[in-house]
C-alpha cells in the first residue's frame, strides 16, 4: 500500500488537525466526537446545515463547511458512517433557533445512524429534519436494493441548500430546496482502478490493466458490470446515456453539469471527459448552464469519474451562484 | 443452570478477543461484496467495550448490555454500529435488573436483540445479512429450550443453526445493505455480518459450556 | 495505460476545449498557435502576465488565467515546452502597453523558447522582461547541471505577481515581486508512482510496491535517491529539512507554506502531510502565515507531494491575499 | 560531386521517416534519463515539415533549411525545438540562395548549424548533449575533405565520428538539459539527442552515397 499516512487508524485524527490549522478562518474542529463547524456557529435564525458520512470522500463533507454550505460536518473512519454521538453534539453546536436539516447520502449505516441521532436531537428540543440524498442510477432495481446510493448529487445539494439556508429560509423551505436538487438530480460514476482502504492495506477489488467498472459508488465497492477499457467518449456516453434516460432531461433543459474525480485521476482528465460531455448535452439540446470539473466527492486514491446532472430553474441558479467560503468550494466572497 | 453477570461479561470479552482475531477475515468478506471495513468496525468497537469493562463489571447483566449496546453505537458506526448496538440496548432492556439468566430468560434476551435489528434495519430472511443467522439461532433456541434440553446443549443448537444461517448467505442474492449494489455480483460471497453475528453465538455457547447445573 | 483519454495526442485540445466551455466567464482560448488568455485581456494599463510550460501540470497554467493572476499561458505537449509562436501572440494578445511579464520555469526547453519568443515580441515593440523560477532544492550542485527546477513556488509567485500587476505597478516592480517570492521560496518533491506519458502510454519509470523516490521534478524524472517507503512523520521531515537549511529558513520568520499533490494523491493524503508540516514548523518556531493545500502544480497521475516554502513579509500577504478570479484558484471576488 | 536542391529535400523526407521509425527508441532513451518525450517531439517537427515540403520544394537550399528551422521552432518545443530549429535556420543562413552545395558549403553549412546549437544551447563537449555526437562529425567532415576525400567518403567519415561521438555519450554524467537533474545515475543511458543527431548525419550519408561525382 503506497500511502501518505503514518498509522491506518490515525489518518482521519491527523487529517481534522491539519484542516483545523490549515483553515482556522473558516472552521473549527471538535473532537470526541469529531466533528466540524463553522467558525462563526450557531448562526442565529438561521437553519442549521448538517452533513456527514465515513471519511475517504475528501473535500466532502468537512471540505464544505463555511458560510454559504455546510454549518457542521462529521466525519466517521474511513467509508464508515459517523456515529450518532457525533451527530447529536454537532446538532446542538449548530442550533441557531431555526432547526437543523440533516443531508444524509443514502447507505443503511448513514440512514441508521442519522435516524438515531435526529432521535436524540428531537429528545432535547430541537427541530430536525433529514433529506437523504439517492441520486447513483448505477443502482437499478431499487426495490430489491437498499435503494439508490447518495453520491455526486450530495456536493451540489449541499452548496445550493446552503445557499438558501444563508438567506434565513424557514427548515421546511430549506429542506424542500435540497429534495427539489436531489429529485432533479442523477449521477454515474465509473473506476478504472480500485482504491486502498488504509485500514486494509489492499486493493478492495483487482481491476486488470486493460479493464474498466461502470456503475461503481464512492466505497470502493465494484461496479455493477466490467468489461474492457473504452475511450473516453464511449465512457462518457455510457456514463450519460442512463442519467439523461432516468430523469428524463429533455431537449431545451437547462443543467448544472458536474464532471467529478474519484481522488487519483488528474484534472487534465476530467477536462477531456468535460468535452466529451459538452458535445453530447450539446447535441440534444440540453444546456449547460453551470458546471463543475474537479474531485469534490472522491474515494480514496480510486481513479475514475463520475457525472452528475442536475435539472436548474432561475431560482436554482441563483442559489448556486452566491457566495460561498469553505475550504473545499469558495467564490463570490 | 444459569448465566450470571460474570459469565456475560466474560462472553462479551471472549467476542472481543474472536473479533480481534478474526478482523482481518472480516474485512476480507466485506471487500468482496461491501466496503472492506466490518472487521475494523467491529474491533474499533469491542476493542471500546473492553476498555470500559471496569466500568459495568458491578452492574446488573441489563445494564452491563445496555452499556455496551451504547458504546457500539457511539464507536462503530457504519451499518454494524446502529444494528449491533440495537441488539444489545434492547437484549439490555429485556434483562434490565437481573444478575442471572435463567434458558428462558437468554431466549427474551436474544428474541428482543434480533427484534430490535429487525426493526432498525428492515431486513427479511434472505435478503443476506445478519438476520439470516440470527433468526434461525433465535428458533433453534427455542425448539431446543421446549424440547426439554438443558442451557449448554440449546446454546450449542442455536450456535449450529446460527452457522448454517450463515452458510445459507452463500449463494443469496443481496437485497438490504451495501451488498445489495452488487446485484447478482453478491451471490457465492458469505455475508460478514452474518459471519460476525455466528461468532457471537458461538462465543456464547463456548463460553458458557461448563456452566454448573 | 488507464486514462480517460481519446487518442494521446488529442489530450492537450480536447481539454483546452472543456476549458473554453467552461470557464467561458473567465477565459477564452485561441488555437492554432494555442494560448488561454483571461476574457477581458488585454487590460489597458496594466503589465501582462505570460506564464507557460508543457501540459500534464493542470490547474497550472491554464487554470490559472484570470483576474488578479495571470493574463495568458501557453500550453505545451504533455511535458513539452510551448513554442515561441504561441508566447509570441499569447504576448500580443495580454500588452495592455506597460509591457509583459514571462514567467518560466528553468527548464532547458522553457528557457530556449521563452527567449527566442521574447526576442520576436521586442522585435515588435513590446517592452518583455522574464523572470525564471528555480526553487527546487533536490538540484544540487546547480553549477553541473542546467540549474534547479522552477516547481511549487511557480504557482505562488504567478498569485502575488498577479496581484502586484493588477495594482498597475510598472514592469520592473512586477518582475522584482515575482523575483523576490522565487528567491524567498524552496521546494522538495517526492513520488509513491511514476506517472504516465500518454503518447509513452507506460509508466516513465518503474518503482516497486515498497520504494519511493525522493528528489522528484514534475515531469516524471526519476529522483535523486530511492528508499523504502517511510511514514508521513519521515517523508515530511526529509523534504522540509533541506528546504529549511537551504534558504536557510530561521526561528521567527513567517512563510507560506504550500503542500502540493502530484495529481494522483488524494486531498487526505495531503492533509495529513500538512499536519506533519505544521508540527515540524511550529517546533522550530516558524509561523505559517497562509496555506494552501491540494493539487495545484502536477505530474499527470503521479502519486506523491511536494512541499514549498515561501518566507512572506506584510507586502507578500497582502498580495497573496488579494482578490483572484481564475478556473484554479479563487478568492475574495 | 554537389548536393542539389531535391537531393536537401530528399535528406530531410528521409530522415523524417527514421524519426518516424525510431520515434518509440528516443522516447525509451528520453525516459531513462529525461521526461520521456524526445521521439514524440521530434516526430512531431518532422511531420510538420515533411506536411511543408510542397511549399519550399521549388525554393534555394537556403531558404527549403530555414523553412525546415521555423517549421521545427514552431512544432517541437522542449529543448530540441529550439535547438534543431536554431542548427536548420543557420545552416540555411549560411547557403542562402544555392541551388547545389559543394563539399565546403556543406561543411560551412554544418559549421554554421553546429555553433547555433551551441550558442543557444551553451552546452560543452562532455555535457552528454548532442553537442558530443555533433562536434566530432564536424572535425571528422573537415579531416576527410582537407585529406582530400570526395563529398560521399567524407560524409561517411562524418557519420560515423558521429556515432562515435553518440556511443561516447552512454558513461557520460549529464550536464545540460534535463538529464543533468539525475546526477550520477545519469551515467550508463546513451543520450537520446545525440542518438537523434546521428540519425540526421547517418541520413545524409545514406541518402547523398550515390550522388554522381
Ligand atoms: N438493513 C440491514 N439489516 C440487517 N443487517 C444489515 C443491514 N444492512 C447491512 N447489514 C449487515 O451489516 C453488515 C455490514 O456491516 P459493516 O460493513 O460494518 O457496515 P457498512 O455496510 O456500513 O460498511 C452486512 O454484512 C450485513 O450483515
Ligand atoms: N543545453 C543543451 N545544449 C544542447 N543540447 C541539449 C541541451 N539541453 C538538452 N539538449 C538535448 O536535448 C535532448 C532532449 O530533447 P527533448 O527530450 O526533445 O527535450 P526536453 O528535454 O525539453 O524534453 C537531450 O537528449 C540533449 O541531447
Ligand atoms: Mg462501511
Ligand atoms: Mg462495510
Ligand atoms: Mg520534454
Ligand atoms: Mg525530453
Amino acid at each position: 500500500m503506497k500511502k501518505l499516512i503514518n498509522k491506518p487508524e490515525d489518518v482521519v485524527k491527523e487529517a481534522l488537525q491539519a484542516m483545523a490549522s490549515a483553515h482556522a478562518d473558516l472552521i473549527k474542529v471538535h473532537y470526541d466526537p469529531n466533528f466540524i463547524v463553522r467558525a462563526d456557529a450557531p448562526v442565529k435564525g438561521k437553519v442549521g446545515i448538517l452533513s456527514g458520512g465515513g471519511s475517504g470522500h475528501e473535500p466532502m463533507h468537512g471540505g464544505f463547511v463555511g458560510m454559504g454550505m455546510l454549518d457542521a460536518a462529521c466525519p466517521g473512519a474511513v467509508f464508515t458512517s459517523p456515529t450518532p454521538d457525533q451527530m447529536l453534539e454537532a446538532t446542538k453546536a449548530i442550533n441557531g433557533g431555526a432547526g437543523v436539516l440533516h443531508i444524509v447520502k443514502n447507505y443503511t449505516g448513514d440512514i441508521l445512524n442519522f435516524e438515531m441521532a435526529a432521535d436524540l436531537a428531537k429528545g432535547e428540543g430541537i427541530e430536525v429534519e433529514a433529506v437523504v440524498t439517492n441520486d447513483d442510477v448505477a443502482v437499478q432495481d431499487s426495490l430489491y436494493t437498499a435503494g439508490r446510493r447518495g453520491v455526486g448529487v450530495t456536493v451540489l445539494a449541499e452548496k445550493i441548500t446552503g445557499a438558501a439556508a444563508e438567506q434565513k429560509r424557514p427548515l421546511k423551505a430549506v429542506a424542500d430546496i435540497c429534495r427539489k436538487v436531489n429529485a432533479q438530480g442523477r449521477t454515474m460514476g465509473m473506476a478504472l482502478t480500485s482504491c486502498t482502504v488504509p485500514a486494509a492495506g489492499k486493493p478492495t477489488f483487482d481491476l486488470p490493466e486493460d479493464e474498466m467498472e461502470i456503475g461503481i459508488g464512492i466505497h470502493g465497492e465494484p461496479g455493477r458490470t466490467r468489461m474492457k477499457l473504452k475511450t473516453v467518449a464511449e465512457i462518457t456516453e455510457m456514463l450519460v446515456k442512463p442519467i439523461l434516460e432516468d430523469l428524463p432531461f429533455k431537449s431545451g433543459d437547462s443543467v448544472l453539469a458536474f464532471v467529478n474525480g474519484m481522488g487519483g485521476t488528474p484534472l487534465l482528465e476530467l477536462y477531456v471527459v468535460y468535452n466529451e460531455l459538452a458535445k453530447i448535452l450539446g447535441g440534444r439540446q440540453i444546456k449547460i448552464a453551470r458546471n463543475l470539473v474537479g474531485s469534490y466527492i472522491t474515494s480514496l486514491d480510486m481513479a475514475g469519474c463520475s457525472i452528475t446532472l442536475v435539472k436548474m430553474d432561475d431560482e436554482l441558479i441563483s442559489l448556486w451562484d452566491a457566495p460561498v467560503k469553505t475550504p473545499g468550494l469558495r467564490w463570490g466572497i | 443452570m444459569t448465566v450470571r453477570r460474570d459469565d456475560v461479561i466474560a462472553w462479551i470479552q471472549a467476542y472481543a478477543d474472536v473479533i480481534a482475531e478474526n478482523k482481518a477475515r472480516l474485512t476480507q468478506l466485506d471487500s468482496d461484496i461491501g466496503d472492506g471495513d466490518h472487521g475494523t468496525n467491529m474491533d474499533r468497537g469491542f476493542q471500546a467495550v473492553k476498555a470500559k469493562v471496569p466500568e459495568f463489571a458491578d452492574k446488573d447483566i441489563g445494564a452491563v448490555l445496555k452499556t455496551v449496546g451504547m458504546t457500539l453505537v457511539s464507536t462503530v458506526g457504519g451499518a454494524s454500529g446502529p444494528l449491533y448496538g440495537t441488539f444489545f440496548l434492547q437484549a439490555g432492556s429485556a434483562t434490565a435488573g437481573k444478575m442471572e439468566l435463567s434458558l428462558n430468560d437468554w431466549i427474551a434476551a436474544l428474541q428482543a436483540g434480533v427484534d430490535g435489528i429487525i426493526m432498525r434495519g428492515k431486513a427479511n430472511l434472505g435478503d443476506k445479512t445478519m438476520v439470516d443467522a440470527l433468526l434461525p439461532a433465535l428458533q433453534a433456541l427455542k425448539e431446543s429450550a421446549s424440547s426439554g434440553a438443558g442451557l449448554p446443549a440449546s446454546l450449542k443448537a442455536s450456535a449450529a443453526a446460527c452457522e448454517q444461517g450463515m452458510l445459507a448467505t452463500v449463494p443469496l442474492v443481496a437485497r438490504k445493505g451495501r451488498a445489495s449494489y452488487l446485484g447478482e455480483r453478491s451471490a457465492g460471497h458469505q455475508d460478514p455480518g452474518a459471519t460476525s453475528s455466528h461468532m457471537l453465538l458461538q462465543a456464547a455457547a463456548e463460553s458458557w459450556s461448563m456452566l454448573a447445573d
